[in-house]
């Protein structure tokens, strides 16, 4: 008896029911000027609530979730989020709130809007926080943009931005967005390259963008020095918060010299991933950034709590209203529930099973380079190229053993990347079946490899024809079809 | 946790002693723990300790409101929330093993098609943020299809709109310019707008309802005044069941928030930003974007595409660094359009505009008020102006337990006297006619 | 593509985890006295949080239900119920109500119980309602204790109980609990037989149980004939409510003339059947039967209400407290959803489905007897009996194309019977299919039949074993395979 | 829903004009409609309804509470309703068809296997009722396990409980007769027991915890003086973390109320009847068992078994008339049995005696009060004996915002100055005080 994923026949909801677009359906005389009535009914099917319920429950069951499993994408910190979480955050004092409400009359959300603002600063040590940013790369944004202003308050023209291959996509991205041109400097056994560094930077360099422990899971012993070479320089140190779950109470970025930090809520404080979302990317600053955070920050007013737009260098803003409070909810909870020690365990317990699994892995796949790791590693699967194996394949395969596959080629720096983050949520005997997976796979026939996955509800999807047919939506389906 | 079985087995093969061997690598220098914060709190310690501090929040069940402004309080089904609560999905993250993920890219699939349907465009994205930060990436992305640096937009647009925009534009040097409205019908005037229409321009934004919750009325004009112009359109999701929707009018970029479809107001967020474009531009939208195809037997599959535009690939060259999205929310959104349909989004449209042409009226009638202030048309949301200071009535009126809307001050400059109302599925007669008594005794 | 069930390698909770009986945990001192403290500790290993809820979630796959697919499951109207049902059922103010709370701190649930038995007693015709029973079964038992109370109170000795031999397993063996000789009397065309029902009555008959329509969903439309040929003899004609989803709107056992009634709230009112229960079975009685109800009934009390205990000839208790409140109140909430019309109409579509159905099914397959059928029908697998081939094989192959299979081999009198019940919720395209399913069924050789299913999550299972070894628990199973 | 396209053509293949046909068969005599009704009702407004009329509760988040007796408010935790909230098990029924249900089957023979470890029995069924129900079967059990007419039960037992097995036992002709209580101990008055042990009996019910929330301690001598007959223990399942199990004391039969692990108390239902005995009597059981077997492939499975005892196969001859059993409250304690574990249970019920031990101290220390009233051994619950009336001094605490528990006087007869106090996890030290204060004032 092995894994299988469910499958059911399940067609879209267009092809299950009809629309009334032919049914007459009058908009009453009128209500509108006639030339901004729409004429036609949106064509979207109507089902009842049980055909509804029962097609979504369908399509539930073909997708994969920690709940479901081991989940070991790299960098992406699928850790299993406590079910409280979900329901605090369901709390009609929750969720009906409106954003624009009187404060007098949201008083409990500020509150914890401004203890969690509190508790960041403490685990980033930091001195100042804005819960706004919607995600880690809304974050990284807004931190460039605070980086930006405060060059520019200083009357400096900083036009580069700074970051080691090893960085996450998000942050040339950000970069970017934030008006910035990216200086990529390559790694040097798998961490920065301080020679490249000091090459790199100069007075066009606005902030230098590090992620520590960096994406292969390798902590950046140099950090400080790192630091001081950017601080020598004028530029600020940003710290990609993505993999704080691995140094909680050990180390802090604000120990390590950094000035402006996002952190992942939904990664590091276990809001379940949504299917891509919603997160949450809080930037916590030093004191002198203080003055260019998003408004509002929530504030202390006499006995109660109040949004403080009254930031005179503030970069303004970055959401509608004030980032996603659900997201911070659930992370609020998670702190308090885990305390301290808790969060000090989870950073362990992260490291431990990631050292353990990488000790099991190396057995058959290469590890570059040796020494400990923090939350996650990197394998490479390169010694499969010369029977025709890819990575890719590899992850197909492990679908079929019932485990959701590493992050795979990232980051680029390692051939045939096999990115493995098993969180702290896991046990040893998930570690060990896991493991037992991949080296059985490893010695599996290509054949086999290159036809997985043959257990989930697809076999290998086409994503090539995907990309040149370009159905995006059932109308192109019944244009491509005709 | 740390000193069970597990724990022993897993050092013992690593040959360590304890767990702090492994942090060797972090020099003494840096090192720090956490002990400003708390002991940890057992489940039910929790649940009582957020449960009294959100008991001082108060929400429409203890005080009717007349609050929108961008966040709809309308009720979510039951079934929707169990859909939400599938743990498949919740515990998921961006399907990038597609043959592991096809529920989700099957729902997603679902939910662009309806999305599409329903502003009759061709293509929708997974999702940005929330409608601001969708706007400013409709702005970019603008920027990206043109050759232009200036960018038109409404001049009654919110303050909050107006700097997310404005951050979104600083990095890419784009410089917004504002169009006037008519101060009669609340309308886009488009003498302001076409006066400003140069070489340099990308494209305009037109947000209809607007901010006054006016609908717009001369699409088809700005249409031909743009040209070969981006037209950026900014509509409420929910007036698209009577109201043309942009592809009627051949815009280019379409934003909508989705939160008003399957998800509570959330204080702000989660929300569900929208973004919609013409098919040949796709190659230059930001987020995700689901396509069908086969799997190996030739059976329909789904997946994501055209992931060349996106940061995990592209990097520095990506339309956006969108990664995490608001996938969930989408998804939410496609549960509440299926259960729903064309024909009741109509009717429910029908009836939320015709409850707020009815308290408009009601409101009308007070001495001193005016309702809607713009002759224009109006779907959900209205101004009133009102005899005196809005945000001083407005706090009177919480005291007597009601909240009456958003005081256009709070929104905008100069509109003192101005009070923007909402009204959803939720409001009740009751509401109705607490609003209404509560502004008499006020304003008397 | 087809449909297959998902398939989890679940080891039992006893061997994921260890108990921790060999560990010391210790009792506090003079806490028990020393000949009552437990020694060792109850081995029920630990699971975290992520591992039980992974567990149950991968077991929940391998399990089908309602919101899984069709479910025409005979007799058991498996028919879909609204998730606000859900909601309202686990509200605090439902939820964590204690039953021994002071009445006037419970008015909220009272004041639903006391509209339900009104609804209740609208919808059967009858006059006061008990609401305590906790399933049907127990409803049956707490209505012949009242036909046992009743003439017994008129000092008659009835000890007999006659029924049809289509009447649900339940009847009997209530009838027997309660006290009474079981008679059975043969159907004729699929119907009470008149004949033989006056045969078999007699002074001794206590009642008479009938569910009308009855489980080969045909109305007994010579009720009224039947009501008297019991109350000539003085006997007392008793309804099983199971049914009463077919008729709701076009007549009620009130007026049909029978004398005590009980419903499956689990059933016509739609609360999920979570896997057997829980359920509810309230009674519903004629006046002059009301004096017997179980104590306490709900009963209006100046502005509030209160629990009636003085019932001077009650049976008295059937449930430690109330019954299944949270069963009542998804009811009540599905009776306000729906309305008179609502309900009408469910019935309605409830019976033309089954009729649809049946001239679907009669295609390939006997149904016996002619003409109209309520909410189900019954069709026979005899035809199929040459080639070898059982009912329970082509219960076991519809698994196969993704459909629950139908009640089989009930009721007795239909050879190989197959037990259809659609329900109303179920819309035209799954009917269609499953005909479908079900005509190709009958045309597949022995072979695959016998060997069916092959897309659960387990081959076919072998009962006679389950039976032989008798392996109870995991002690069991440890001694097994010792 | 009756004039869509599916219903047209469904009346068009069986050939009729209208769905009214399909009702022919119902004579005019006996129509009848459903005008008594009201008209339906959205979504919305039922929700708003039910909550309105639920709104005039009061549960323990108003009012301090210390009511158990048979009834026991718990924390459940928010994982064990993520798993009652899988739509796979909630909306599944009896699994007839195991090979698609085997989810359910598994985790119920999990239920069966923990329960048994707990009792210390070797099997447990998949629910009755609730406690109750469950003693009245398992008198009736005892019954078809040996000759006797006369079931021994304890004088100090809840009215309700008694009216119950009363109602089990007369249709099988069984006689109740009452065994004393010690008026020190609170215990079985076993010379009282003894005296009463002919050859008529079938066997004796023992509770520990009894109603007055004492322990039994002679267990082993009541086993002894019953010799072969059956001996039905029924304990606090909870209890058990710390106490002797019944199958150490080999008794016969036991019962248990489930609810406490993982339920709410929901106003008294559903609430979960445990029954658990000796293998050799399990062809004697009521209720469904779930065995373990194999598939065609050999592979683990499993199934009901022993369904020949059932009602749906052995109608009038079956063991009970249960058909629709509380399957789902045990898969909730299922899941909350794997989460907590052996150890956590044992710590918990220390907590819980340590808990109820120094209240009752403190309220012993009021003047005029005695708690426990018994000398005997207690678990989480006592009697305390008041100085005056106790459902008066319940009422008048009752407006100060405290429900003391429940007064003996509603259980039994002949015990009017007499408080049962019980408390849980949920207990405070706030909730404790004020019981102690509000008591205070009261009887002074
Ligand atoms: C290292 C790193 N940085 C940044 C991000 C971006 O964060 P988000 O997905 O929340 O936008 C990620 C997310 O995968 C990440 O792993
Ligand atoms: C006709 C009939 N009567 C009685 C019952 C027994 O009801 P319950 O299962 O609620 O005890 C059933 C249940 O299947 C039934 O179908």
């Amino acid at each position: 008896m092995s894994f299988r994923q469910a499958r059911h026949e399940e067609p879209l909801t267009f092809e299950m029911a009809y629309c009334e677009v032919g049914e007459s359906m009058p908009v009453p005389d009128g209500l509108l000027p006639a030339n901004l009535v729409r004429k036609d009914v949106p064509c979207i099917p109507k089902l009842s609530e049980r055909e509804m319920v029962r097609h979504f429950t369908a399509l539930s069951q073909m997708n994969y979730g920690v709940d479901s499993g081991f989940y070991p994408l790299g960098s992406c910190t699928m850790k299993y989020g406590p079910k409280i979480n979900e329901e605090l955050a369901s709390l009609p004092k929750a969720a009906d709130i409106h954003p624009l409400q009187p404060e007098e009359t949201v008083q409990g959300t500020l509150q914890i809007l401004y203890e969690l603002q509190n508790m960041l600063a403490t685990i980033t040590g930091m001195d100042a926080v804005s819960l706004q940013p919607a995600a880690g790369a809304q974050g990284e944004f807004t931190g460039l943009l605070i980086a930006r202003a405060f060059h520019e308050k200083n009357g400096e023209e900083r036009t580069e931005v700074v970051l080691p291959d090893t960085s996450h996509g998000t942050n040339p991205a950000s970069a970017v967005m934030a008006g910035f041109n990216v200086v990529t400097i390559p790694s040097k056994d798998g961490r920065v390259d301080l020679d490249a560094l000091s090459a790199a930077v100069s007075e066009k360099t606005a902030a230098f963008m590090l992620t520590n422990p960096n994406t292969l899971g390798i902590f950046e012993s140099q950090v400080l020095e790192i630091a001081k070479i950017m601080h020598d320089a004028g530029a600020l140190l940003y710290y990609d918060g993505a993999n704080v779950n691995a140094i909680m109470g050990k180390t802090t970025p604000g120990k390590m010299e950094f000035d402006i930090v996002h952190l992942n809520l939904h990664k590091t404080f276990s809001t379940p991933h949504g299917g891509g979302g919603p997160g949450s990317g809080p930037v916590c600053v030093k004191e002198r950034f203080a003055g260019f955070l998003p408004v509002p920050v929530v504030a202390k007013k006499g006995e109660g709590y109040s949004l403080n737009y009254d930031i005179p260098d503030s970069i303004g803003k970055v959401h509608g209203f004030y980032g996603n409070w659900g997201v911070m909810l659930r992370a609020y909870a998670y702190i308090l529930m885990n305390g301290r020690d808790g969060l000090t365990e989870a950073a362990e317990r992260a490291v431990l099973n990631s050292n353990y699994l990488k000790k099991l892995v190396e057995r058959f796949l290469v590890v570059p380079y040796s020494g400990l790791r923090k939350h996650e590693f990197v394998a490479s699967g390169s010694s499969l190229k010369e029977k025709g194996v890819r990575t890719m394949d590899v992850a197909k395969r492990l679908i079929d053993y019932g485990f959701h596959p590493p992050t795979v080629y990232f980051p680029l720096l390692i051939e045939e990347a096999l990115m493995i983050e098993p969180t702290e949520t896991e046990v040893k005997y998930t570690l060990d079946k896991f493991a037992e997976a991949l080296a059985s796979i490893v010695k599996e026939s290509p054949e086999i490899l290159h036809n997985a996955p043959q257990n989930a509800s697809v076999k290998r999807v086409n994503e090539t024809e995907a990309a040149k047919k370009l159905i995006l939506t059932y109308r192109d389906y019944l244009e491509d079809i005709e | 946790m740390l000193n069970d079985k597990d724990v022993k087995e897993m050092l013992a093969a690593l040959d360590i002693d304890s767990v702090e061997r492994l942090f060797d690598d972090i020099p003494e220098s840096v090192r720090a723990n956490l002990d400003g914060l708390q002991e940890g709190m057992s489940e039910l310690q929790v649940r009582r300790h957020v449960e009294s501090i959100l008991a001082k929040n108060r929400d429409p069940r203890d005080t009717a409101s007349f609050l929108g402004a961008g966040a709809y309080d309308f009720y979510v089904p039951a079934a929707v929330r169990a859909v939400m609560s599938r743990s498949e999905f919740l515990t998921s993250y961006t399907p990038y093993q597609s043959e592991l993920s096809q529920g989700l890219l099957h729902a997603l699939f679902e939910y662009q098609s309806m999305m599409a349907e329903l502003t009759s465009m061709e293509v929708v994205n997974n999702s940005i943020y929330d409608y601001a930060t969708a706007l400013g990436e409709a702005i970019l992305m603008a920027a990206r299809l043109t050759k232009g640096t200036v960018f038109l937009i409404p001049e009654a647009m919110s303050r909050s709109k107006l700097s997310v925009i404005e951050n979104y534009c600083r990095g890419a040097g784009i410089q917004l310019r504002r169009y006037k409205f008519d101060r009669t019908s609340g309308c886009a005037d488009l003498e302001s707008m076409k006066n400003q229409i140069t070489d340099e321009i990308i494209g305009a934004y037109v947000e209809t309802p607007n901010l006054f919750g006016v609908l717009e009325t001369q699409l088809d004009d700005i249409r031909g005044l743009l040209d070969s112009k981006i037209f950026v359109a900014g509509v409420n999701a929910l007036s698209l069941g009577i109201v043309r929707p942009p592809g009627d009018y051949d815009a280019d970029i379409v934003i909508t928030e989705g939160q008003i479809f399957g998800n509570p107001v959330n204080f702000g967020g989660p929300h569900l930003g929208v973004l919609a474009c013409k098919k040949k531009f796709v190659r230059k939208m930001p987020g995700r974007v689901i396509g069908m195809t086969t799997d190996a037997d030739g059976n329909r599959a789904f997946c994501m595409t055209l992931m060349t535009r996106e940061q995990h690939i592209r990097r520095e060259k990506a339309t956006s660094n969108i990664c995490t999205n608001e996938a969930l929310t989408a998804i939410a959104t496609a549960s509440y359009l299926a259960l729903t349909g064309g024909g009741d989004l109509r009717k429910l449209a029908i009836s939320i505009a015709e409850k707020s042409r009815r308290l408009a009226k009601r409101l009308d009638e007070l001495s001193g008020c005016k309702a809607p202030m713009f002759d224009g048309a109006h779907f959900s949301e209205f101004v009133v102006t009102l005899p005196k200071d809005a945000s001083s009535i407005a706090s009177q009126m919480l005291e007597k337990g009601v909240i009456p809307g958003v005081p256009l001050s709070h929104l905008i400059k100069g509109m003192e006297n101005e009070l923007l109302i909402s009204v959803t599925d939720k409001t009740t007669l009751d509401d109705a006619d607490s609003l209404v008594l509560t502004l008499q005794e006020v304003i008397q």
